[in-house]
């Protein structure tokens, strides 16, 4: 089965889309034309600049709606996120953690490199959490330990190693140049370096990341916007009872 | 509300004293005319439906059959014909689709021909008494609802199945009103097509089945967002009561209907726009429908910081017309605009002045607040804004009914993401400053105090200046919206009829009643 | 010489630009992963949604920023305006019409078919002008004859007919369903069948036409946003003075 | 601006007085103590440059030759060898990078020194009083010219070229102030890198060279503006008088400059901090640069209605350190924030009520008002009314300088567009309502006024409960933001000196003497 999606204006099948851009050249006619050419191969058929605007002598901003064929099929579309249907409440996780393994899971987390953006990994971690979502620190069965700020991945390992954590979560921020890209490559190095890839299980999470990229990576999960603790707690608890055979 | 601009109110008092000595001739000669579409739309409400094989309606195969004699009322044929075929509506309106002419058959007996009117009324009177007690049970179930002011947003397709999807998506999304945009052409079309349609330009064309399909679709979303989603069309043009007459069989919450529009905006007749205005309203009276007038587009072609006096003096003619059709205040949706140049230092303080004014002018009244849409570009991220100061000062000073302003206004009738857009605009801002106007007063004598008074000020002038020539010269002299229409003009003039001495419509007669005009 | 111009965001060539739209399918990640997979086929090779949202049960909308090596040669863009570089002020243009044709022009212009929106030519053709930019009746040169709003084809030749006019302006600004096109088309076959094509100068105008669209349906050029009387006269003129040979 | 709020003066007295009495005992403390970086800054007021074939800059090179010798004063060492070796400061700088020490020389007579010093000191009082009227004599020249409030925004490519296009092109569009972001790292080197650079992550490197090309580059647009633009960096970080020292040279006008925050948001070391920011004030009092301080951070980790408190009072410590560091109040662009959650009721109001309270209790400092950034989403057109409304706020209470939200804040650094749209909806927003404050009142205990006095009543408490413990446990109880700091504890502790006796710094002596400390 195939089922073709476009973009949607007002009429199935319009593939109206709405742009904005700037282009380095200076306002006028021959900007117009250079942005309407521009949207034609991108592949728009139907392409409006509605607003062109200097910005500077040689810049000039461009507000453009088109429209297009190009589509994709929907069903042919492989999503793979990081928990499925199913998550655990806080009681429930609790409860599975009791059932399925018989300890407190011991989780560590840190904002990692020089990232400081600690609200994050905080609304995952903190008592408190985020959203009336409450954070790991309450769960009953789980011992978790935040770091805070800009800790090396170094210092992360080796504090996880301390206290025999069953899992680490990195959190990444900052995205500009793909510099998380580069910390969380290195981070899973130094884990495969030191032979610890597999003691861990490792999340990465941040408002940018995709359980894609973060398994592209090497991870074994990732976690973006709306990432709640029940999320994370779901899929470790799940991830160490399959690790264990008692899924 | 408090007012806070102490307006004078022996200056308001004037301006609707002179409103009502304007319109009081007009009202003489409107009492004394019909028009094919007011023969038409009382056939409509006695039931008279379809269309023949080439799409012609069947109110107008019977008002075309009577030529001079419609000047005695038009349901007088019908009727009589029931009377004499014996055929229920559903079976005559058959029948007249197929070649069946009213015109010929011997007049029956006066006491028959009302005793089978009174059945029709009857039937009118309970459908459209059942919508009201309908669209008012819902209301009051699901009373704090709607947002306030009304948000409201237009579909306009040209298809109504696509305006389905739009509309309900709107509804989802938390509008509160749906008004079916029509099509460029129909306002200049003298009759009103038949059945589904999709293919409209800028709009979708009104039809009655069309109104039925859209009020289904919200009906569900009702029930499911417990929340009452008012319908609305336009009772405008050559149709203006037939397009009432439908909207009250179906259950249109909201009609737009001005008494001047399609007089300066349409170049329709004026003779003919007058009577027909009149017809429509009190069809729009009775069936609890809120009008919406269009003062607006004065400002599409008058610019706004200087004719602000145009729209408040429409208000007052609009608000008379409208009063002794037998609308209640709260069925007067005036209209008026967020208009001004964006780049007037200070435009947002005579905004809000004249948004203030206009509400404590007219107290009851659900103001009907148009957005920005001249000085809207293709610059979307600006426009945005604009409609956002928009939000804040319709807000701010308690408005009826908003209509939301479209990001993208200057490019495209709007696409269900602009609808979304601008009505999580419109959410945010007026949440978040809900109650900013209580907690403010404005300071004695400033800026905005003075604006507001300037503009009531000037309104009592023009209005003096309309009294004195009286109604029908200031629109052949230009003074509305520098637009000239001479009396003797202008389209469907030839619709015009001089009631006979003998002129029958018992609706007509029914609705005066029950209105208590 | 070839110039190769990409959209700019803060980095030469980094080919940034923002587009929003809607898809025909429910919010969630399959939604989500349909819009990126919609932005890579556009050619966008990072593409990130950064925004989806529900507008009903079928219907979700994104905001994306995307990153494409998508360009346009900005030397190779051939633009065609209906006037160049110079344009006659209302006095140089009638002076120009003075010396070069020693008579009065006479222009017809309307909104045409059923578009009412005459605030365009209006601005163009009244006393008044816009934006400070005076409106042909003023110029003292120009006879101008403004027909308003709905005028029918037919009716608009007639008209110029009876006047003797040397230009015909036509304004469209209803554009949906391509309304225009069919009716500027309309206009066009109507003067060829009745052969009086070359008897006119036939100008287009409207806040979506461009020259380009003009031409390609027939006209002698068009006019877009930002037009004033002054644009119109001055192609006038220099195309009627070319017919006489006085450019 | 007259007071609209009716705030108590004796409970702002009373605030100001508890911040009197809080920061009493810090001063003290920093006068008995220098760090590395107060040295390094001595220096480069000196004229110490350039750096060593790793990259270590000249004045990091003297520091670390000098150990424990620093608790004397830096200069002593660097002046002896300047006097012993009969170079110039460049020669000498340039012998440093290449090995030279300056620690191993035998000390030379001290009037010798102090001549040589003050010889130094006239030079540095000659730039920086040259660039103060160079900045006088242009704000002068282009009186009203610029925006009120300052237009602000930020550029952060990572390239200093990329910044020069985008700083360039956002003066062109009505900036008035231009800040260049720093990149993440930056604020913990305990170095200031040199030279020009190309790369960094989310900013782009403080360097010395960095900031002549911006100033050069910004003064190209001032003349052709006709509008002063207004350079900014940040003085914050392990390094904050060195870059308070490059922005006098250099001639920023603003810097970020905070008594607090590297505590609390950089996990500096406190003494650290303390010590440092008062020379860093000092250097900017006197070069005329206006501070910006830091207390919109503490809104982006606690929430912004219940904690407003703790930016009010951090303002008022703020205020107190920068009055004995010689600050002027039209020099303190105190910070604060439009951070509520903007689907919070009202929340409009509460912004509203507090920026008309930091208006009112600072009437005479250029207040920094930063928009939202917590509650942006990568919903661009939401944000952007988040932002106008921000403006709108911003406006209607006079503040001074004004951050620019940006559409994009959830997703990346400002591109050259954002930038655009964010200027384009100021400018829209507050021409269009420019007068609006002025004309209103606020209700008497109504939500408004009663928000104020709320926020300046826990304020107050909150100040007491800091002065009986006093600052500094304070802050290791976690009392500011909810952030622990053991005063023994975070970077740059070993960078303390407890200053010797005979320490000698002719800058800090001069620099005491004009501020009239
Ligand atoms: C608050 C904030 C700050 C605060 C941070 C305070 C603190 N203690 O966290 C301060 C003011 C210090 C700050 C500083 C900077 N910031 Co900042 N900041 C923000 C801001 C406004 C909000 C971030 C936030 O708190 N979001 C709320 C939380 C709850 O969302 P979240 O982080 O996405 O977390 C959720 C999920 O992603 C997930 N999650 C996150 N981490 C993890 C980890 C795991 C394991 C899991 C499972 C889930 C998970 O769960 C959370 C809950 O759902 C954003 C803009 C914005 N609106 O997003 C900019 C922003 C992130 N900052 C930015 C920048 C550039 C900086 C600076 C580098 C600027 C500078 N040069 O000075 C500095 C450097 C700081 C540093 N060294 O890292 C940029 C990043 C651009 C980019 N894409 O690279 C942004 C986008 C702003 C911008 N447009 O420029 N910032
Ligand atoms: C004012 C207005 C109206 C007024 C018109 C009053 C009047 N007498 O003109 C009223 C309220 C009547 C109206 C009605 C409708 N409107 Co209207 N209207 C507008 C609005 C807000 C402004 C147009 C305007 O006046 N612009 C200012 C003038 C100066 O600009 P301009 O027309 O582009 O003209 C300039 C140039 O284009 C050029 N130019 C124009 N014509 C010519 C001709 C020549 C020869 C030359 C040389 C140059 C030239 O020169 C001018 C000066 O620079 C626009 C939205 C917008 N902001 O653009 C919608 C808009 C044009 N309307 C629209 C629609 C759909 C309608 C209706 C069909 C809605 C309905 N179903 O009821 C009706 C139907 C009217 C009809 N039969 O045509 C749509 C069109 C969508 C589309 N792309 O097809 C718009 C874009 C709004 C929207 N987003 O839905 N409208
Ligand atoms: C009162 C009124 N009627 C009708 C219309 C719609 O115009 P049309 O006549 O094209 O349907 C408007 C447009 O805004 C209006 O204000
Ligand atoms: C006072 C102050 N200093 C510095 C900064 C910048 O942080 P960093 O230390 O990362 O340069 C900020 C950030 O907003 C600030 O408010």
């Amino acid at each position: 089965m195939t089922h073709i999606v476009r973009p949607y204006g007002d009429t199935l099948n319009d593939g109206a889309v709405q742009l904005s851009f700037t282009l380095p050249v200076p306002v006028g006619p021959r900007g117009r034309e250079a942005a309407r050419l521009f949207m034609e191969k991108l592949g728009f058929r139907h392409a409006e600049i509605v607003h062109a605007q200097a910005l500077s002598e040689g810049f000039s901003f461009y507000v453009a709606y088109g429209r297009t064929e190009v589509s994709v099929d929907y069903d042919e579309i492989h999503i793979e996120e990081a928990t499925g249907e199913k998550v655990y409440s806080m009681n429930e996780a609790c409860e599975a953690i009791r059932e399925k393994l018989g300890r407190k899971v011991v989780i560590v987390g840190a904002c990692t490199g020089f990232d400081a953006h600690t609200v994050g990994i905080d609304a995952i971690m903190n008592m408190k959490g985020y959203n009336h979502h409450y954070g790991l620190e309450r769960y009953q069965e789980v011992e978790a330990h935040n770091l805070g700020a800009q800790v090396p991945n170094e210092k992360l390992i080796d504090y996880a190693l301390k206290v025999g954590a069953d899992a680490i979560l990195v959190s990444q921020i900052v995205t500009q140049k793909d510099v998380h890209v580069q910390n969380m490559t290195e981070f899973i190095e130094l884990l495969q370096a030191r032979g610890l890839r597999e003691r861990f299980i490792v999340c990465a999470g941040g408002s940018r990341i995709s359980n894609k990229l973060a398994v592209e990576l090497g991870f074994d999960a990732g976690f973006g916007q709306g990432t709640y603790a029940e999320h994370v707690a779901t899929f470790i608890i799940d991830r160490l009872a399959e690790r264990q055979g008692r899924a | 509300m408090e007012p806070k601009l102490g307006l004078p109110p022996e200056r308001i008092a004037r301006a609707r004293k002179l409103a009502e000595q304007i319109v009081s001739p007009v009202q003489r000669f409107i009492d004394a005319h019909t028009t094919v579409t007011v023969e038409r739309a009382t056939l409509r409400l006695a039931g008279v439906d379809g269309a023949d094989a080439d799409g012609v309606p069947v109110p107008n195969l019977v008002v075309d059959q009577l030529k001079d004699r419609l000047e005695e009322g038009a349901l007088k044929y019908y009727v009589n014909a029931l009377v004499r075929t014996g055929e229920d509506v559903q079976g005559l309106n058959r029948r007249i689709a197929e070649g069946f002419r009213v015109d010929n058959l011997p007049m029956g007996d006066p006491e028959a021909l009302e005793a089978r009117a009174k059945q029709l009324v009857g039937a009118f009177a309970a459908r459209v008494k059942g919508n009201r007690s309908h669209r008012e049970a819902k209301l009051a179930k699901y009373h704090d609802r709607n947002h306030k002011p009304l948000l409201y947003v237009i579909v306009a397709t040209g298809n109504i199945h696509e305006d389905v999807k739009q509309a309900k998506a709107a509804a989802e999304q938390g509008a509160d009103v749906v008004a079916v945009i029509r099509t460029t052409a129909q306002s200049l079309l003298d009759y009103v097509p038949y059945g589904a349609t999709t293919e409209g330009f800028g709009g979708t064309y009104a039809t009655q089945e069309n109104f039925r399909i859209m009020r289904a679709a919200l009906d569900e979303v009702v029930d499911k967002q417990q929340r009452y989603i008012y319908l609305t069309n336009y009772a405008s043009g050559l149709c203006m009561p037939e397009i009432a007459a439908m909207g009250a069989l179906e259950r249109l919450d909201m009609m737009l209907n001005d008494s001047m529009y399609g007089i300066l905006f349409r170049d329709i007749n004026m003779y003919r726009t007058f009577v027909d205005q009149k017809f429509s309203r009190m069809i729009n009276a009775f069936a609890g429908v809120i009008i919406n007038t269009g003062e607006d587009n004065y400002l599409t072609t008058s610019d706004a910081v200087e004719k602000a006096y145009t729209v408040l003096a429409s208000q007052f003619l609009n608000e008379r017309f409208a009063t002794i059709a037998g609308l209640a205040p709260w069925q007067m949706g005036l209209g008026h605009a967020f208009e001004m140049d964006p780049t007037i230092p200070n435009g947002f303080l005579r905004e809000l002045a004249q948004a203030q004014m206009a509400r404590e002018i007219f107290p009851e009244a659900p103001l009907k607040y148009m957005p920005p849409t001249k000085f809207m570009t293709g610059d979307i991220f600006r426009g945005h804004v604009q409609d956002a100061l928009f939000n804040f000062v319709s807000q701010m000073t308690g408005q009826g009914i908003h209509l939301l302003g479209m990001l993208t206004e200057a490019i495209h009738t709007p696409f269900m993401q602009d609808r979304f857009l601008a009505l999580e605009n419109a959410k945010y801002v007026m949440n978040n400053m809900a109650d900013l106007g209580e907690e403010i007063a404005f300071k004695p004598g400033g800026r905005i105090v003075q604006r507001a008074h300037q503009v009531l000020e000037e309104t009592v002038q023009f209005l003096e200046s309309i009294e004195a020539v009286g109604l029908m010269d200031a629109i052949e002299q230009g003074l509305f919206a520098d637009i000239k229409r001479p009396r003797d003009m202008g389209k469907g003039l030839d619709g015009l009829r001089p009631k006979a001495a003998g002129y029958w419509n018992p609706f007509e007669q029914y609705l005066t009643r029950e209105l208590g005009l």
